[in-house]
Formats: structure tokens, sequence, C-alpha cells
């Protein structure tokens, strides 16, 4: 069974791209196929969401599955909104047979954010225990219960983290949890406030924690003032300083701005010690990446 | 304490149809206390149907009671003289006390006119908060005495989630972020280092999930010897 | 033959307005056809003395536990009623008042009046019906002593008058003493003779730079503390007068002159102006408190009466006269005060003339050769009533409890206000406030209170000790007792019901007021006493 | 026609008073009911009105910011919203109850009161368990 081609690159000190691809709402996988031809070779991994936003849409793993047809490499977000332990452990033995080899553990959006409101969450683990199950699946070859599996499922295990989430100083402490539980990388939240993110890293720094996870900077190019302006009012958990709606306000092309700014903030990015990548989630907007990619000069995959 | 509200008119008032002596049954207990099931509201209840029945002729005879607390079978049995001649009691209670009446009287039907929300605490007269999830397996000695299975939207052991903002939770600014109040407690408290330790994934066999509930009391169970001794009491 | 349940029904032959108007022979002829009633009279005129001869004649016959009076409006007769009660050994509050006077014979035709007039009967006595006996507690005050907050000539003349009844005073003040203020100046020499006859007086304590910071107990048996820079103190006494006055110098004056200066004016200094406007407003924009619009009135009022053919204005941007106020601003209109209600500050045109903009009129121009205005004085009402626990109005001075016939006893018994306080006032009213605030005292600490009547009881076995009565109520009554169930002691109950609207397990009803009687009521008011 | 005014001892009642000594018209099927503070007023009393067959029931009330007791005004406030929706709710017309704050000196309002509920009996007919005439 091969390993994670994404764990290969950044343990031999790659500073790689990874980028967020939103599975469709269709029973077609030709959407996927599609996003597949345009970024091939612009990014190390990509992202399949887990019914974002607490929407369906199609399975991250299956939608993971065909790109592992394509030959990229994905990475699954598994939420634990929707599955109990038991639909967890099983999800992720299936998807290693399909050849997955990354996956993102997350909490996942509220229900009461998408359009099913009424669904009953499951929550029945966190985050970090998902972690902490997933580890043992593949280092001690069992299941939480302590049953043993055949094959062990070889896995790259990687956590989300905010860094623009309050209370602000446990926020490290809440990663170093996390690396504790067994996260082995980790994708931020798309960063707008670099003082803030370049704050928490050196906090992230004095705990030592860069050596032992990786962090992929999270960047969403915006696409317009009225983006930038949803941001920083409507979404919980993001910091968008006043110079970039500032500079999306008065951009008379406010795409190549968003553009632009996501280059910039790539450059300021790869200064900075203990990031080891970034992590693009161009949401609804998944053809822009090429460019970003391009010119921000990481085109060599 | 129990929490519970009380079903719109309509609903009662429809739930009702195609029954004639109708008996409001409050309780004294928790759902007096928040405001939804007591005497007084068994006075306004019972006014709203009989005037529901004058004006569209249904002929309802309403009458009232309220018990000291609606989940004893004791406290229930003494209002037999009440519930006898009815074809339907109302109960205000919470849905232990309805099912308690439905239990001891089941020539009756028993209709819910309250909706049981959950276990809570008056924040201020008239404000009632959810404050444990009765899971069973109570953690508020890890968590800074605040319970993160109800007062965290997603019942998260480990958290808080990246929508922790200001101390507010992801789901509404007016809910607070149950997490936030955990780190600030135990921060107060001097004991952040709790929070080190990742909490492995919670024992749900003794919450709800563990199918219904029932605690045994050695020291209170009458054995099979005092039973016979005692004879049959009712 | 047991009085117990019978009901004697007074009718007063006046209570058509006058003999004659309204067929109080019909009435009492229905009256005796009535469940319960016993006996039945018609008096001439029952308030007048021999009318309460009469009535007091038939409270002690033992003929009836209970009376219906069917006469005027309540107002002010119902003490008087409920006092020949008592005297007479029944409790005052069996005594039930049907007013078919203001309320149907002066508002309706003869034939509908009568009709009327049988229904407000038959609803009292429905209600008397269902009355229970009130309980009523004679109590004394423990401590004979009066305590004084002020420093002013109202403190002072509270003070000597106190004295003079042979009730000890101690008198609290932030001041070094005494202050007697400028317009004052003609009784300056009889006020110092008093202040020197008080220093000499040992039932006379002045607490000099003093501050009240807590009070407990109540009438009859508080102890206030006070502090007086390190030290702390506990002065125990019966009463509590408050006769802060703010003096001239207590306040900022802005132009044009302060309402002070018209008062020197009216006490003799200087002349007279033939026609005055008095701008009523409070703070630093143009708008108006209730104690500002209050004090532009009263200033208008004792100009007016002094000078009544003279013109007076009082313009404001709101017209706020509440509470007590509300029968001085009808008697203002009456003096022919003529008040504007406009939105911006008026402005001077020329010496005489002054622009304004009504909301109602539009621009108008008025002649007044002199013009003055508010102010807020500079005492902290709010503070001492916070530490007194007494509420506060909307002008943030202390709610008297009836605006008309009690208008010196503040929300909490035992503390009385001299209605002057926190504002200057002219000497007649510093006078009377104080006489009437000292006889009330001089009632509470040497005479007999009478507590209870329309208060709350509780049943004990209903009661969830929920804590709503305890939230909910405005004195802070309520408070769960040993037995872990609401106790609403009658000497803190106001009687206002709110308690009882509230409890969720219907365990406190009112007395005189109870749900049965006010069911009882209106279904008489609305079926009629047939059924 | 039946109209039930609850008036309150310290606004309601004096100016039901006043109105009268200054000879204010006003329909004689309004029939006063006086109450300690508008707080006592419970919502049974009001639904228990109209189930005897009253047409509309009016509450007589202190100001606001103005009540003897502080807030019972403020309490009555809330008994009259929740009358009104379950008037509502039953068909009833949530309109027959209401409730006016006024000073104790303002006769007129009092009679504006009394003579509003009069006119909105008529608009909106009778209680169907008026006592027939």
């Amino acid at each position: 069974m091969s390993a994670s081609e994404l764990q290969r690159l950044l343990d031999q000190g790659r500073f790689v791209v990874t980028a967020e691809i939103g599975p469709p709402r269709s029973a077609s996988g030709e959407p996927i196929r599609k996003h597949a031809q345009s970024m091939r070779g612009y990014a190390d991994a990509f992202n399949l969401t887990d019914n974002q936003t607490a929407m369906s849409r199609m399975s991250s793993i299956a939608s993971a599955a065909i790109l592992v047809q394509e030959g990229l490499e994905p990475v699954i977000q598994m939420t634990c909104r929707d599955r109990n332990r038991i639909a967890m452990q099983s999800d992720v033995l299936g998807a290693a047979a399909l050849g997955v080899r990354n996956v993102l553990c997350i909490s996942g959006d509220h229900q009461t954010f998408g359009n099913q409101k009424e669904a009953k969450n499951v929550y029945d683990i966190d985050p970090i225990q998902e972690l902490m199950i997933l580890r043992r699946m593949r280092d001690e070859g069992r299941l939480w219960s302590g049953d043993q599996l055949e094959v062990a499922p070889q896995l790259f295990l990687g956590a989300a983290a905010n860094p623009f989430a309050d209370p602000f100083e446990f926020r490290v402490a809440r990663l170093a949890k996390k690396v504790k539980a067994g996260a082995q990388f980790v994708q931020t939240q798309s960063i707008y406030d670099m003082e803030r993110f370049e704050r928490w890293m050196e906090m992230v720094r004095e705990r030592g924690l860069q050596e032992k996870v990786h962090i992929l900077a999270g960047l969403m190019p915006l696409k317009s003032h009225k983006v930038a302006l949803y941001m920083k009012t409507k979404v919980s958990g993001m910091s968008v300083p006043d110079p970039i709606i500032e500079r999306m306000k008065a951009a008379k092309d406010p795409k190549g701005e968003g553009v632009r700014i996501c280059v910039e903030q790539i450059e300021r990015l790869r200064a900075i010690e203990g990031v080891h990548g970034v992590h693009l989630m161009a949401v609804n907007w998944e053809e822009i990446v090429p460019r970003i990619v391009q010119e921000a000069g990481l085109r060599s995959r | 304490m129990i929490i519970g509200a009380q079903k719109p008119l309509k609903e009662i008032c429809s739930m009702l149809e195609g029954h004639q002596n109708i008996l409001v049954a409050g309780c004294r207990s928790c759902v007096a206390i928040c405001l939804a099931g007591g005497e007084k509201e068994v006075g306004v209840l019972a006014e709203s149907l009989r005037l529901h029945s004058d004006l569209h002729g249904k002929g309802w005879r309403i009458d009232e009671v309220t018990v000291e607390r609606q989940c004893e079978k004791e406290w229930v049995r003494g209002v037999s003289e009440k519930v006898g001649d009815k074809d339907a009691v109302l109960s205000i209670a919470c849905g232990v006390g309805a099912q308690t009446i439905q239990a001891l009287y089941p020539q009756v039907r028993v209709m819910p006119g309250l909706n049981t929300s959950n276990m809570g605490a008056p924040e201020e007269q008239g404000v009632f908060q959810e404050k444990c999830g009765g899971c069973g397996d109570c953690v508020l000695h890890l968590t800074g005495g605040i319970c993160p299975i109800v007062r965290c939207a997603k019942s998260l052991l480990n958290g808080p989630c990246g929508g922790s903002q200001n101390g507010k939770c992801e789901i509404s600014p007016d809910v607070p972020c149950a997490w936030d109040e955990i780190y600030q407690s135990l921060k107060r408290l001097g004991r952040l280092d709790m929070l080190d330790e990742p909490l492995p994934p919670k024992n749900w066999l003794p919450s709800r999930s563990g199918g219904p509930r029932k605690i045994v009391n050695d020291q209170a169970l009458f054995t099979i010897e005092e039973k016979a001794l005692r004879g049959k009491r009712e | 033959m047991s009085a117990r349940g019978r009901m004697g029904v007074v009718i007063c032959a006046w209570a058509g307005g006058s003999p004659g108007k309204l067929g109080v022979h019909s009435l009492a002829e229905q009256a005796r056809t009535l469940d319960q009633v016993g006996p039945v009279e018609i008096i001439d005129r029952i308030c007048s003395p021999v009318g309460q001869e009469k009535l007091g004649a038939l409270f002690r016959s033992g003929e009836a536990d209970r009376f219906v009076i069917v006469a005027c409006s309540a107002f002010s007769k119902e003490t008087l009623f409920r006092e020949l009660a008592r005297a007479s050994g029944i409790n005052p509050y069996m005594v039930e008042l049907a007013d078919v006077r203001e309320q149907s014979a002066y508002v309706h035709d003869p034939q509908k009046a009568l009709e009327k007039a049988h229904l407000i009967m038959e609803m009292a006595v429905a209600r008397s019906r269902l009355a229970q006996e009130a309980p009523v507690q004679v109590r004394q005050s423990r401590s004979k002593r009066a305590l004084i907050i002020g420093d002013g000539a109202c403190a002072l003349i509270a003070a000597k008058h106190l004295r003079e009844q042979g009730i000890e005073v101690a008198l609290v003040t932030e001041g070094s003493g005494f202050r007697i203020p400028d317009r004052l100046a003609k009784q300056r020499e009889a006020f110092e003779r008093d202040i020197d006859l008080l220093s000499h007086d040992p039932g006379f304590v002045i607490h000099a730079q003093s501050r009240v910071i807590h009070l407990a107990g109540r009438l009859g048996d508080f102890s206030m503390s006070m502090s007086s820079g390190q030290s702390t103190q506990v002065v125990t006494c019966g009463a509590i007068v408050l006769a802060c006055e703010a003096l001239e110098g207590d306040s900022q004056t802005g132009p044009p002159g302060d309402v002070s200066e018209l008062e020197s004016v009216l006490a003799g200094k200087g002349v007279l102006p033939e026609s005055i406007v008095v701008l009523a407003e409070a703070g630093q924009e143009w708008g108006a408190d209730a104690g500002a619009f209050v004090r532009g009135m009263r200033a208008a009022m004792n100009f007016k009466m002094k000078r009544p053919k003279a013109k007076a204005y009082v313009i404001s941007r709101d017209i706020v006269s509440p509470g007590k106020w509300e029968s001085e601003q009808r008697m203002a209109q009456d003096l022919g005060i003529i008040f504007f209600r406009s939105n911006e500050r008026p402005k001077m045109v020329d010496a005489k003339h002054w622009a304004l903009k009504d909301q109602t009129l539009g621009d108008i121009v008025i002649e007044a050769e002199a013009a003055y205005t508010t102010r807020h004085p500079k005492y902290d009402p709010e503070g001492i009533a916070r530490v007194l626990g007494v509420p506060v109005g909307p002008d943030g001075t202390p709610v008297t409890l009836e605006p008309r016939l009690r208008p010196e006893e503040t929300m909490r018994r035992g503390i009385f206000l001299c209605s002057s306080s926190f504002e200057p006032s002219p000497m007649e009213t510093i006078f009377t406030d104080a006489l009437s605030v000292t006889s009330r005292v001089a009632e509470a600490l040497l005479g007999h209170e009478l507590l209870g009547g329309v208060v709350t009881r509780v049943d004990q076995e209903k009661c969830s000790a929920c804590l709503t009565c305890v939230r909910s109520c405005p004195y802070s009554a309520p408070f769960i007792g040993d037995k872990g169930k609401a106790e609403i002691p009658i000497e803190d109950c106001q009687g206002c019901g709110i308690c009882v609207s509230l409890c969720p397990s219907k365990a406190i009803d009112l007395y005189h007021y109870g749900d049965s009687q006010i069911g009882a009521s209106v279904r008489v008011a609305v079926r009629g006493g047939a059924q | 026609m039946k109209v039930i005014g609850f008036i309150c001892e310290h606004a309601g009642l004096p100016a039901a008073v006043l109105a009268g000594e200054r000879g204010m018209q006003y329909s004689p099927d309004v029939l006063l009911v006086r109450l300690p503070c508008s707080g006592r007023v419970d919502v049974v009393h009001l639904l228990r009105a109209f189930r005897d067959g009253a047409d509309a029931v009016f509450l007589a009330a202190c100001l606001e910011k103005n009540c003897h007791h502080l807030y019972g005004n403020l309490e009555a406030r809330k008994r009259v919203e929740q009358a009104k929706r379950i008037l509502d709710d039953l068909g009833l017309d949530g309109r027959r109850v209401e409730l006016f704050n006024l000073a104790s000196n303002q006769a007129f309002k009092f009679r504006d009161a009394a003579e509003e509920m009069v006119r909105r009996v008529e608009q909106i007919g009778p209680n169907p368990l008026g006592v027939k005439k």
C-alpha cells in the first residue's frame, strides 16, 4: 500500500500547495474530473469538502476516489457532524481502500448554517477524538474498540486551526492538543489579517509546534468587495482588516486585485518560519487556482 | 428543573376535538416554577378552553386540578375523583407527568398541553436556560463547572471550535460559547492545565443513547421480604 | 340572631348629588331583596356629623358584620368610614363603597343612571358577600425619635415643631449646620433664635458633616447608618423626614434670570414686573424634565397669585406634570397661566418680546417684561432615595403615596417627605410642608399606625417557593421563610396585588380585592344581580 | 352592550371620578371595577368577563413610568397583550380588550377610553356570548 504523497513532499521540505475542490450537487463525477483537468499540476493535493456549510453534496470520499482515478492526490475532509464513531471508522477504511491517504479531521459547520437546519447532528465525537481514533487505527491497527484490523489504513492526519477565533491565547494550546492527538498537518482558516497570523505563528514557534506539525496557511482569494465585506461581517471566526476591504473597494478589476492580494500573501507567508505550504480555498472559483499558483511562482509540480 | 412551554392554544383546541369531559391538569413542581403549568396557567388555559367551547358550541365541560408532583403515582392517584368521569386529560405538566396520568388512568386519553424542553434554570424572571444534558456521566469537574454537552452546540469535549468569536457561538451571537466560558472559568481557577490533555471519546451509554435509563437505589428499595410483609398498599 | 355574614346597606340620600336626584328609595327596596342583606337604611348626608353618628350606631347595632355604603366617589370618605368602622368594632375593610354619583348620576340621564346605580350597588353587594376579614394591626412606634435629613429652613421648622411636641430629634447634614437662604432674609432673625434654642436643647442632636449610607428596619424601628469621614455611626429612630431643600447657591444660574430671582422679587425685593415668561428647562439642551417644569410652573403661579391681572407664560418643550403635580397644573391653568410647547428654545426679539414656535400654533411672539429660567438643583435626591429604599418618580424625586391626600408620605412607611424638598421654595410652602409633615410624624411616633387591610395572604400549602413574588414585588416585601414557603409581612405589603396575578401556583390572594370578589362584581356588571 | 372598565386606584379611579364631577357623558353600558393597581389584573379576569358576556373590557392604568406601584401598569400591559392573543386565537377579536394609560386628572382620557371601547364593539359586533335583551 503506497503512502501519502503529500506527506512525502512535506517531509522533503517542499513548500506545498493544496487546493480545495467543492464536490458537486450532482450524481455525476464529471465536474470533479473537469476540476482535476484544469488544476492538474497546479497543486500537490486537493481537499474534498464534506458537505460544506451543512448542505448535501457528493460525498467527499466518492469525490476523492474520482481524483485517485485521475491520478491526483486527494485530502478528504471528515466532519463529526454527520457520522458517529462507527461510521467514521468504516468510512476511513473504505476511503483507504480506494486509495485515499490524507484525512482532515474537523467538526464541520453546524447544521443551522445549511439548508436542512432541522437535521439532527451527531457530534458523537469531536475532531480531537477523531484524530485519536484514526491514529489508533493506523498505528495500532485497531479500531477504537480495540478490535484488530486485518489491514491497517495508511493515513496522513490533518486538522484545522483557526488563528482568528477566540479565546486567542488558547488557540495555540488547542493546536498543541490536536498535535498530541495525532495531527500531522494543519490547514488554517483563511488568512487576511497577516499580523494576527504572524503573532499566532510566533506562539506556535514558542511551543516548537512547527517541528511537530506541517502548517499550511489557508488563503481564500477575494472575488469582489461584497465578498470581502461578507467575510468580515458574516463569517464567524474570520478577521478581514480594513485596508484589504478598501483595496477591494477601490479596485477597477476586483478579481485581478483579489488575485494580487492572494499572491502578495503567499510571498509573505513563505517567509514565515514554520509555514510549510498554502491551502487555497477558491470556493466556487476553482478555475482561478492555476493563475494564482502561476503568479506566485509555485508552478513546478 | 424541567423546563417546558405551553403549546399554542389552537393546537390544543384541535387536539381536544371530539372530547367532552376534559380535565386540565397542572403540577406544582418544575413547570409551575418555569411559569408554564402551575395552577395559574391551568386557570388561564381552562378559561380559554371554556371560552372556545362556548363560542363554538362545543359543549365542553372543563375541570381543573393541580397536583403537587404529577410525576408521582401517589399524588396522581389522589385526584382519581377528578379524573374518573373525564374522557380526556390535558396535562400541562412535563412529559413525565402526562405519562404518569396515562399509566394510572389507562381508560382516559391524555393530551400534552406542554412541550417539555430541557433541564435548566431561570436566568432571570421569565428566562429559562438549558444547563444540563443528563448525559449520565458528568464532566463538570473537568470543564470549570460548565456543561459542554448541552451548552456547546456541537457537544464538543475538546473545544472551542473555530467558530468561537468574542465569547460567542457560531450559531448565533446571542449564544455564549460554552468553551470560551470553560476556558475563562478554568483560567480564573488557575487550572488551564486541565485543558492540555485531550478528553477521549465519551461513553454515551449512560446517556439517552443507551436506551431508557433506570436508576435503582438499593438503600431505598424495598426487598422482596419487606414487600411481602408490607402487603399491597396503593 | 348572629350578624355573621349579614350585610348592612346604607344609602346616602344625597347619592345623586342632591336629594331626590336619584331614586334612593328604589335602591333601598332593591337592596332588601338581595341575599344576605339585613338592615337597609337611607341616611341624609352620611359624611355629615349627624350622618356619621347614625352610621356609627348602625355599625355598633350588631345587626351586620359587613356594610355597603351607596354614596358618592370613594375618595376622601373611605378613610373616614373605615376609621368609624374600626372605632365601632367592625373590621374597617368589611366596608364597601358603591359610587353611584360620579360613576352614574353625574354622567347619565336619570333613567339610565338609576338602572346603572342598581347594578353598581349589586356589584358592591356581591363583593361584600365574599369579603373576608382582612388582618388589621395596630402598631406603636418602638423608637420615639425622629430623624431629619436636611439643613434648610424646612428642616429647621420641622425640628422645632417636633421638639415642641416632645419628640426627640436627630438631624443629619452633609454641611456644618443649618443654612438659611437669602430669599428668606426677612425671617432670618426668627430662624436664628430657633437655631439658638435648639442648640441648647438636650432633645436635639445634630450630626454635621455626615452622610446617610444605609437604612435598616421599618416604621417605628429604623436604624440609620451614617458616615462622617472615617467613622460610621448608627442612629435608631421611629420615623424619618426628608427635608433637603436646595438653596440658590446650589445651582448654576443661566440667562435670563433664575426663577429664584422672581422669588426674591415676590418676597419683596425689587419691583414686580407687569408680565413674565418662564422658560421651564433642564440640562444643556432645550427640554424639560418634570422637576424643571413644575418649578417653572410654580414660580409662575406664585407670581400670578400676587398679580392676578398680569400675564404669565410658561414655555417648555415638554409639558410634564406627573403624579402629585397634575392637580397643580390644573390650578395653574385655572389661574390663567398660559402654557406653550415650543420645539425650540424661545429667542429674545427685544427687551420685551420673545419669539417661539408652538407645537400646534406655530410662530408666536409674546410680550413679557421679565424672563426667568429654571435649572437643576445640585442635590442628589435619587442617591438619598436609594439609601432609604424609597421609589423615585421620573423626575428623580421620591414618589408620594397619594398625590392629593397624603403628599407627605413616601412609598416606604415611616419615611416622610417635605414636598418642597430638593428645590428652592418660597417661605409659605416651606412652612406648610414642614407643619404637615411634622403632624404626620407625630402621629406615626406617638399615635398608632393602622397596618394591614388591603394586603396579601399566602396559602403556604400551595406555594412552590418559586421566588416569583420575591422577584416581582416592587417593595421587596415577600421572602421565603423558615418553612421554605413565601411569607409576606403585612407591615411591608402595600397591597398592589402584582404578586397575586403573577403567582404561578395561585398561592397568593389579596384581601378586599380577592379573585372571587373581582370575578363576582364583573359577573354582576355583565349579567345583572339576579343571575 | 356591556363594557367593563377595570380602573386602578391611583389613575383610573380618580380620572373616572373627575369625569363624573365634570359631568362628562359616556355610555351607561360602561361599568367600572376598581382595582388597587392595574398590576392586580389577571388574564383569567379578562377572559372570564368575556365568557360572562362582556362585549369589551378595558383597563385604565397610570401613565407609563408613573405607576403608583412602579411597574404595575407594565405588568398589566403584558396581561392585556396575552388576553388579546388568546381572543384573536379564539376568533373573538383581540381589539375587544385594551389598556389605556392616563393620569389621575385626565378625565377626558378616561371618557375617551370608555367611548373608544363602545365604538369598537359597534364596529366588531356584539360578543356572541352576550346577554340577549
